[in-house]
């Protein structure tokens, strides 16, 4: 095991230089200036910009020195936000981003593993077929649809919780957690439902029955860790969705976190923010994978050590 | 095997019902409400300041808190837009009208305590001419004797500039020609002055993005200074003690709120969380009128709202297809069932009124004329007109307008058009490199004065962007350039615009107004063509 | 008085396609401390039988259509979900068949069984542990702190049946169901574990009920004996009676199918061929990378599982390859048909060096070489019907058009004897024997010359076991076909083996004619081997 | 035709056990009734699709306007028809495109294991991790705006969470007996993964599927919104549901009308996904 995630991390050095490389030159083709702008500029200004952040020099040369600058922990200031480096956005989004993350995950988790088990329960029943069509409103009900709909229904209609911010007034972290972590509660409630019909038909559980256990006991100590082995393999870019912000639900709610920068930079060809977040996410991505495989393996024993006994 | 699941089925139950009762019983104080109490105002206000720098800004959310930090040789009056003294007190202006002779009032004070300096103006705009900084507003000093000069690198020494302080407190500026409209521009955020021992202790003279906007560095001369500014999240402003007129200052600060979406800023206000929004979202605003009308604000904004056409690409290089497009519009329904925030239909590119100037050139809406035009250009109801593309970016607003007038050209000349939005920079990419055929566009003016629309138009004008090209209306521009009389001048804007009209490279849709949600509650905030709102005249009085 | 007593159970399952009577009216008694026997193939009712007493038959399909079950004053079968769950592994306990697939995987073997005795004798946690400990060294488990903390998989098969078992009889329950409890075991773990029942048993004074399809070993524990055909008791009476004395002709074919003589006469082929040298096998040694449990320690561990084998085997001949799991047999075979690489040594067939093919070539000579599994469900693609399976091979040796496929198909049928409606089912569809069946015929469809046959009548009944040994036996002849033959039942390798290879620890400790090896067992390891199967089969013992 | 040699048996079952199942058959009918008014929807639309009446504007649903209208006074029926058109087409297509590549890749990936299972799968990481936006305007300037193009970007980010998916389960049947039996019989690794492999795994590959078409159709609005795909006066209903949710207060029906169209597509895709999913499991049925 530990052999394994080493090998991972190996791994996810040239996947990082990849997406660097990549990304940077995608980034440099796409069409659209940083400086552009309605009123037009003069031509000394925009030749005063490139020669400052640089973009005058050949496109290798700024490639490798992005490179050395990255490898000393320098992104660079944003070309946008003149006043703010990339690590700075980043720095400040990230905490708000991982909250929000892990409050909808939470949710996401909560609601749709105990809706998939009560569903996997009396699978055909009406205790099946209610929260599945819930979990398939949940899939086609967006966030973007999702968001105001909560905000008109439960922060301006019946004025319980505030309809926007994270963390000025309290409560208002409910509804944004709330919505970016319904869609997720479908998935993982249809995944959580399909494992556990699966376990449950399994021999042990049979066994676990003529010992004498409880049904509540058996789905929670029986049947769930094995159940979960589906959701647990979708939670690896799952997670890294989630914890990497999400645009609509940010900007819906007006939370000051990362989300919107992985669309906003791009439409600003905001260069080094752009570079900045792609590599934020790609280190997401290899992260969660590898720590997904993990949880994986940590769930099921039989991953655990590299073979199985017996021929 | 029921019993134990309905248990499960109930603990859950039971728990969303705690959590949701439990949500219910939060009860907290809107912003307005305790923003009454405390005589903080809370203002919507766009996208997040990229910078505050004001010499390398040029954004409106940015101008907003501008003004509120800073304060320039003169200031406006909140209603009429008429020129008030501001870090100056008196002025004088030669015969010529080429030389301002500013002087400062003895008692205005840096946010530090330091006495403003005629010096530090100098140092300013020395600054804001810096090509490495990259003040996209440099331009706005080009009425200024050899600025362009100094800007463009044709001139090392900045003495040769037309700005000089003889003794501390005052400033002489010397002009290229008589430019009637100089001392708006005062007011503008790329005149403002910065305090350079702030600038030097945190960088270099020309240096972009370094840390001296920061809560803490800052250091200001306006009605407030810079208390906290969370990335995305909230930018506050306060009373800064310093400030020569702070006596009239009753907010104790301002709370500008980037919101970038107009729905959201539209929900924050009814939950009490605004005081004042930025916008109105298009489909509220009659949801407004009919419901809260007192709560919205509809005035007049110097800006056009126009299509560009390209005159270099077939057909649009024939003028009577440009008419013909631009006589079908009609910009009375436009208006009334499109945009719905009180536009004025505009028939000319000047808005009108613009500092006494209405342009008398008018492009009706005349379908008939547009038909008959189209016939003449060869296409006889629209027989084997190309499909054109109309490219605008990617927003609401846009798109509406533009779903319209595809509609409404199809109904009157039987063409087609092909629409397309774009992001805003491939937007503008392809707008400058002439690469569309026909294009939406804007333009809000910086200062009152006609040449500020007319002047796009010029041959080669970076902001030109249509191809056209017409030598009778550079001379006209360049003529009213010098000349210092305000009523000849005007005639011959007169005869510029009417050239504009006649030869149509854009065709004009609707003067701007700017709509906004503002709570009952604030006083001092008056409607202006400028959108300037000077905050040292605003407080909060919650009705009783 | 009888501990238990059922009467005219009937058990109807409700599928789609019809109702099936699995149990119908099945009645018996059982005595404190008495062993009942329960024969019959599988599909014959016996599991359901029990596990109807304990509500343990998912609710639907199956419905309990009549009948009781008296145990202590109390129907078993009215009274409600509650009560029956406070008899469920206290006063009934219930041994499963397969340890591999009823365990919980993802438990400590320690959690789950202290979680019958938590439940039903309210012991603390600490309590139960030291139970739990005592129990697993009742069964014979060593180091059982160590073991409470390992999971199933770690396991061998033969431990994880001692955890069932001990599992079972933590709680001192009253009835003991063991629902085939060796079956998937080797001989000497078979009767390590039918002697350790039967230990427990006596000592804590258990009702046992032994259900399998082996009446060999049932023979060997039971003391009344009830022999099940579809769903009903064809024949009941005691141990004795009904062996020497059966008078159910479905007891006497369940009898007669136990192999336990010598290869039957003139079956034999290699003797008139001559040689020795179809293949060759020469110091073949076979190894597996072992995953290291430290970061630090970065180079891969081996475990040796075959080590330095030689074998040959003349055209037309079978070989047996026997000994227990862990013994490399497995390994080997796979290594033959090219599953697995060789660490050394070398493999040829004829004139073909098969350790060294690799690529196009070797997938040319593939047909040469074919395997049958242990599991002929697994083994057969569930999602293919017959005619699919059967198509797919016969066209590896090229595309034939429709009339003469058809034909090839139905001749191989033939050869294994289904019937061509068979060709539209899907493997679910049939048999344990059936499915053998297409698995042989499949292979055979590539017209091998070297077939290897891995445990194929294992998971097997016994009168299906008979029933392929002879179709092996009758193709062997006809296409002249080599065959390397494993399995961990001698008396198997005794009816259809010319010569017999015994592994052990991956070494090859003796070769030679089968009567010879087991008249005249020359190694220690094949005379315990043997003597394993004496005490297991105490019936061959009695005559 | 060949039966021993083309089509397994397997779908012809399939489809004879499906027919069987009621829930699937009805999503089914819902599909076909739905792709076949997307087909003729230019005979049977109401109104011309571009048809204004600015004076009109936004009416609740009347007798002339059976789903009402919107701020432009179109007809909302007309329009979710045009709109069927795209989304259906955008749905469809544009997963078949992440279907083919995904379980493609996925398999090879499982099936072939080490090294190249360890390239493939990083390389899915690095497309994962690439920054979309950029890549979409990249591909419109490249290669201009089209449908095709659509499909294709749509396609290329959908496929690789197929392929994750796939190859999990590929990796659980590779060690089944019957794929070391299809080895020996020496049949070719395209043939076993196509015939022994990838019909093990259709039932996550369906099911996923539906999953992904509505994904699909919701991601179309917000390409549309980067100017890549379709232009006004076309719609489709993703666009008019987003559109919808802007004046959902004001207008409610111009964002009912549209989810429930959506929703009534996703529940029906489900139903079929199932029960089809039933069917290519021969042993779903008598079980």
């Amino acid at each position: 095991m530990p052999a394994f995630i080493l090998k991972r991390l190996l791994q996810a050095l040239p996947v990082l230089l990849i997406v660097i490389t990549a990304s940077f030159f995608m980034v440099r083709l796409a069409p659209g200036d940083p400086f552009s702008q309605e009123r037009a500029l003069p031509v000394e200004v925009m030749k005063g910009l490139r020669t400052y952040y640089k973009l005058d020099q050949p496109l290798v040369t700024q490639y490798i020195e992005y490179l050395k600058n990255i490898a000393q922990g320098d992104f660079g200031p944003s070309f946008k936000y003149s006043g703010r480096t990339v690590t700075e956005i980043i720095g400040a989004g990230l905490p708000v981003t991982f909250e929000l993350g892990a409050y909808a995950l939470l949710i996401a988790l909560l609601v749709g593993i105990s809706s998939g088990v009560i569903a996997s329960l009396r699978p055909n029943t009406w205790q099946d077929y209610v929260p599945m069509s819930l979990a398939m409103i949940g899939i086609c009900l967006p966030s973007y649809v999702l968001g105001p709909l909560l905000v008109l229904i439960v922060g301006i209609w019946l004025e319980w919780l505030p309809v926007s911010g994270w963390g000025y007034i309290p409560g208002d972290k409910i509804l944004p957690s709330v919505t970016m972590g319904f869609v997720y509660a479908a998935y993982i409630s249809r995944l959580a439902r399909g494992g556990m019909l699966e376990i449950l038909s399994q021999d042990f559980i049979r066994t676990a029955r003529a010992k004498g256990v409880s049904e509540s006991m058996i789905v929670l100590r029986h049947a769930l860790r094995g159940g979960m082995q589906p959701v647990i393999s979708f939670m690896g870019p799952a997670l890294a969705g989630l914890l990497g912000g999400s645009f609509v639900v940010e900007t819906i709610f007006q939370i000051p976190g990362l989300g919107r920068y992985y669309v906003q930079a791009a439409f600003n060809r905001d260069y080094t923010l752009i570079l900045g977040m792609t590599i934020f996410f790609a280190v997401l991505i290899v992260v969660f994978n590898l720590l997904a495989d993990i949880v994986a393996a940590w769930m099921n024993p039989r991953l655990r050590s590299g073979k199985s006994a017996g021929g | 095997m029921s019993d134990s699941n309905h248990k499960i089925v109930n603990r859950l139950l039971t728990a969303l019902f705690v959590l949701l009762a439990s949500a219910c019983s939060l009860n907290y104080e809107s912003n307005v409400e305790s923003g009454n109490r405390d005589q903080i105002l809370h203002l919507g206000n766009g996208d997040e300041p990229q910078e505050l720098d004001p010499h390398i800004t040029t954004g409106i959310p940015e101008f907003h808190i501008q003004h509120a930090l800073f304060e320039g040789l003169v200031a406006k009056h909140p209603k009429t837009m008429a020129i008030e003294p501001g870090v100056a007190e008196t002025w004088e202006v030669s015969e010529d009208l080429k030389r301002y002779t500013l002087h400062l009032r003895h008692d205005a004070r840096w946010s530090n305590g330091d006495p403003i300096k005629a010096g530090d103006f100098v140092y300013s705009w020395k600054r804001a001419l810096t090509p490495a900084l990259g003040n996209l507003y440099a331009y706005m000093f080009y009425p200024i004797q050899n600025a362009q000069e100094y800007f463009e690198g044709k001139l090392d020494d900045f003495n040769l500039v037309g700005v000089h302080a003889p003794d501390e407190y005052t400033l002489v500026v010397d002009l290229k020609a008589p430019t009637p409209y100089f001392l708006q521009l005062l007011d503008h955020h790329s005149y403002f002055p910065v305090h350079p021992p702030t600038i030097e202790k945190f960088g270099a003279f020309g240096e972009r993005g370094t840390r001296w906007t920061r809560p803490g560095n800052f250091i200001g001369n306006g009605p407030f200074t810079l208390k906290e500014w969370k990335l995305n999240r909230i930018l506050i402003v306060e009373k800064s003690p310093t400030y020569w007129d702070a006596a009239r200052v009753r907010l104790k600060e301002i709370h500008f709120y980037p919101i970038p979406n107009g729905s959201t800023e539209e929900r924050m206000f009814r939950a009490g969380q605004l005081h004042i929004t930025e916008r109105v979202p298009l489909e509220k605003i009659n949801v407004y009128k009919r419901e809260n009308p007192a709560a919205l604000s509809i005035s007049p904004y110097l800006g056009t709202y126009f299509y560009r056409f390209n005159t270099t690409h077939k057909p649009l290089d024939d003028k009577r297809i440009r008419m013909a497009l631009a006589l079908s519009i009609n910009r009375e329904q436009i208006v009334e069932r499109v945009t719905k925030g009180g536009q004025i239909p505009a028939y000319n590119f000047t808005p009108p009124d613009t500092n006494g100037y209405t342009p008398r050139a008018r492009i009706s809406y005349d379908i008939d004329r547009a038909r008959a035009l189209l016939a003449e250009a060869g296409y006889p109801e629209g027989r084997d007109f190309p499909a054109l593309e109309l490219i605008y970016n990617t927003d609401e607003g846009h798109r509406s307008v533009a779903i319209a007038l595809q509609e409404m050209w199809k109904q009157a000349l039987n063409i087609n058009i092909r629409l397309s939005n774009n992001d805003w920079k491939v937007y503008l990419d392809r707008e400058s490199h002439l690469d569309y055929e026909l294009s939406r566009a804007g333009w809000i003016g910086d200062y009152l004065d006609p040449t500020n629309f007319l002047d796009l138009f010029v041959t080669n004008g970076g902001n030109n962007r249509t191809g056209w090209s017409n030598q009778r209306y550079d001379e006209l521009l360049n003529q009213a350039g010098m000349t210092g009389d305000q009523t000849a001048r005007y005639e011959l804007l007169q005869e510029a615009e009417a050239i504009l009209m006649e030869e149509v490279p854009v065709a004009p849709v609707y003067t701007y107004t700017r709509v906004r949600l503002i709570d009952p509650t604030v006083r001092g905030w008056e409607d202006n063509i400028l959108d300037q709102h000077p905050y040292k005249y605003v407080h909060l009085e919650a009705a009783e | 008085m009888s501990l238990l007593h059922v009467e005219d159970l009937r058990v109807h399952f409700h599928t789609r396609n019809g109702i099936v009577k699995a149990v119908d009216g099945v009645s018996f008694d059982l005595e404190k401390g008495k062993t009942l026997g329960i024969v019959g193939e599988s599909g014959s009712g016996k599991s359901v039988t029990c596990y109807s007493l304990l509500g343990l038959l998912p609710t639907p399909p199956a419905r309990i259509e009549s009948g009781s079950a008296l145990f202590d004053g109390v129907d078993l079968l009215k009274v409600p979900e509650a009560t029956l769950r406070t008899y469920r592994g206290n006063r009934i306990a219930i041994i499963f068949q397969d340890p591999m697939t009823s365990l919980n995987p993802f438990m400590t073997i320690g959690a789950q069984l202290i979680e019958p005795l938590r439940i039903h004798m309210g012991m603390s946690r600490r309590a139960a542990t030291d139970r739990a400990m005592a129990a697993l060294r009742e069964v014979g488990i060593t180091e059982p702190q160590r073991r409470m903390c390992c999971y199933p998989h770690e396991f061998s098969g033969g431990m994880r049946q001692r955890v069932m078992i001990a599992m079972g009889l933590a709680t001192e329950p009253d009835i003991l169901i063991a629902d085939e409890p060796t079956t998937a075991l080797d001989v000497t773990i078979e009767a390590q574990i039918l002697e350790l029942i039967r230990k427990l048993q006596e000592s804590h004074g258990i009702a046992m009920i032994y259900i399998s399809h082996d009446l060999g070993i049932v023979a060997g524990i039971a003391d009344h004996v009830l022999v099940m055909q579809n769903g009903v008791v064809v024949e009941r009476g005691a141990k004795a009676e009904i062996f020497h004395r059966p008078q159910h002709p479905y007891t006497r074919k369940l009898i007669d199918s136990i192999p336990r003589s010598a290869k039957p006469a003139g079956s034999t082929l290699a003797e008139t061929q001559g040689g020795s040298d179809f293949l060759r096998i020469e110091e073949v040694r076979i190894s597996y990378p072992v995953a290291s449990e430290s970061l630090f320690d970065l180079h891969q561990r081996e475990y040796t599982a075959v080590d330095g084998v030689s074998l040959q085997l003349a055209k037309g001949e079978i070989l047996g390859l026997v000994g227990e799991s862990g013994s490399g047999k497995s390994t080997l075979a796979r290594a033959i048909v090219r599953l697995v690489d060789l660490k050394a040594g070398r493999i040829r067939m004829e004139e073909i060096l098969l350790s060294e093919l690799s690529g196009q070539q070797l997938n040319d000579t593939r047909p040469e070489f074919q395997m049958i599994f242990q599991d002929p469900y697994a083994s057969l693609n569930p999602r293919m019907t017959v005619q699919d399976c059967l198509a797919e091979a016969l066209e590896r040796r090229g595309r034939k058009d429709r009339k003469e496929l058809q034909a090839e198909i139905l001749a191989l049928l033939a050869d294994v004897e289904l019937l061509p409606e068979h060709l539209r089912k899907y493997p679910h569809e049939f048999s344990g024997g059936q499915r053998q069946r297409i698995a042989i015929a499949r292979a055979l469809a590539l017209k091998p010359k070297l077939m290897v046959a891995d445990e194929p009548v294992s998971a097997l009944d016994v009168t299906v076991q008979a029933q392929i040994l002879k179709l092996l036996l009758e193709l062997n002849r006809k296409y002249r076909m080599s065959m390397i033959f494993i399995s961990h039942d001698l008396g198997v390798i005794r009816y259809i083996a010319d010569r017999t290879a015994v592994l052990y620890q991956g070494k090859l400790v003796e070769c030679g004619p089968t009567e010879r090896i087991f008249n005249h067992p020359e190694h220690p390891y094949t005379q315990k081997l043997l003597s394993a199967v004496r005490t297991s089969r105490l019936l061959e013992g009695a005559e | 035709m060949d039966n021993a040699r083309s089509s397994p048996s397997l779908w012809k079952d399939a489809w004879r056990r499906l027919s069987r199942n009621r829930l699937a058959m009805l999503g089914l009918c819902v599909l076909t009734v739905m792709v076949s008014l997307a087909l003729l929807t230019p005979w049977i639309a109401p109104y011309s699709y571009s048809a204004q009446d600015l004076d009109l504007g936004a009416t609740p649903p009347s007798g002339a306007h059976w789903l009402g209208t919107d701020a432009f006074g179109r007809d909302l029926l007309t329009l979710i028809l045009y709109g069927s058109r795209v989304s259906l087409a955008v749905g469809f297509l544009a997963t078949a495109v992440a279907l083919t590549i995904g379980v493609l890749w996925g398999t090879v990936s499982g099936y072939a294991g080490g090294r190249t299972d360890a390239v493939m799968m990083r390389t899915v990481d690095i497309l994962y991790a690439l920054p979309f936006t950029i890549f979409i305007i990249l591909l419109m300037v490249i290669f201009g705006r089209n449908m095709f193009l659509l499909f294709m970007a749509i396609g290329a980010v959908e496929w690789l969470t197929m392929a994750r998916i796939v190859r999990g389960q590929v990796l659980g049947i590779r060690r089944q007996e019957y794929i070391e039996a299809a080895i020996v019989m020496g049949l070719p690794r395209s043939r076993i993964m196509y015939r022994h492999v990838l019909p093990n795994v259709l039932g996550v590959i369906i099911i996923y599927t539906t999953l992904t078409i509505p994904n699909v159709i919701l991601l179309e609005s917000f390409l549309s919104f980067l100017g890549l795909g379709i232009q006004p006066p076309q719609s489709s209903w993703g666009l008019l549901i987003s559109y919808g949710v802007e004046t959902m207060e004001e207008y409610p029906w111009l964002l009912f009308f549209p989810a429930a169209t959506l929703s009534l597509t996703l529940f029906s895709l489900n139903f079929l996904g199932d029960g089809l999913r039933d069917a290519l499991d021969p042993r779903a049925a008598t079980d």
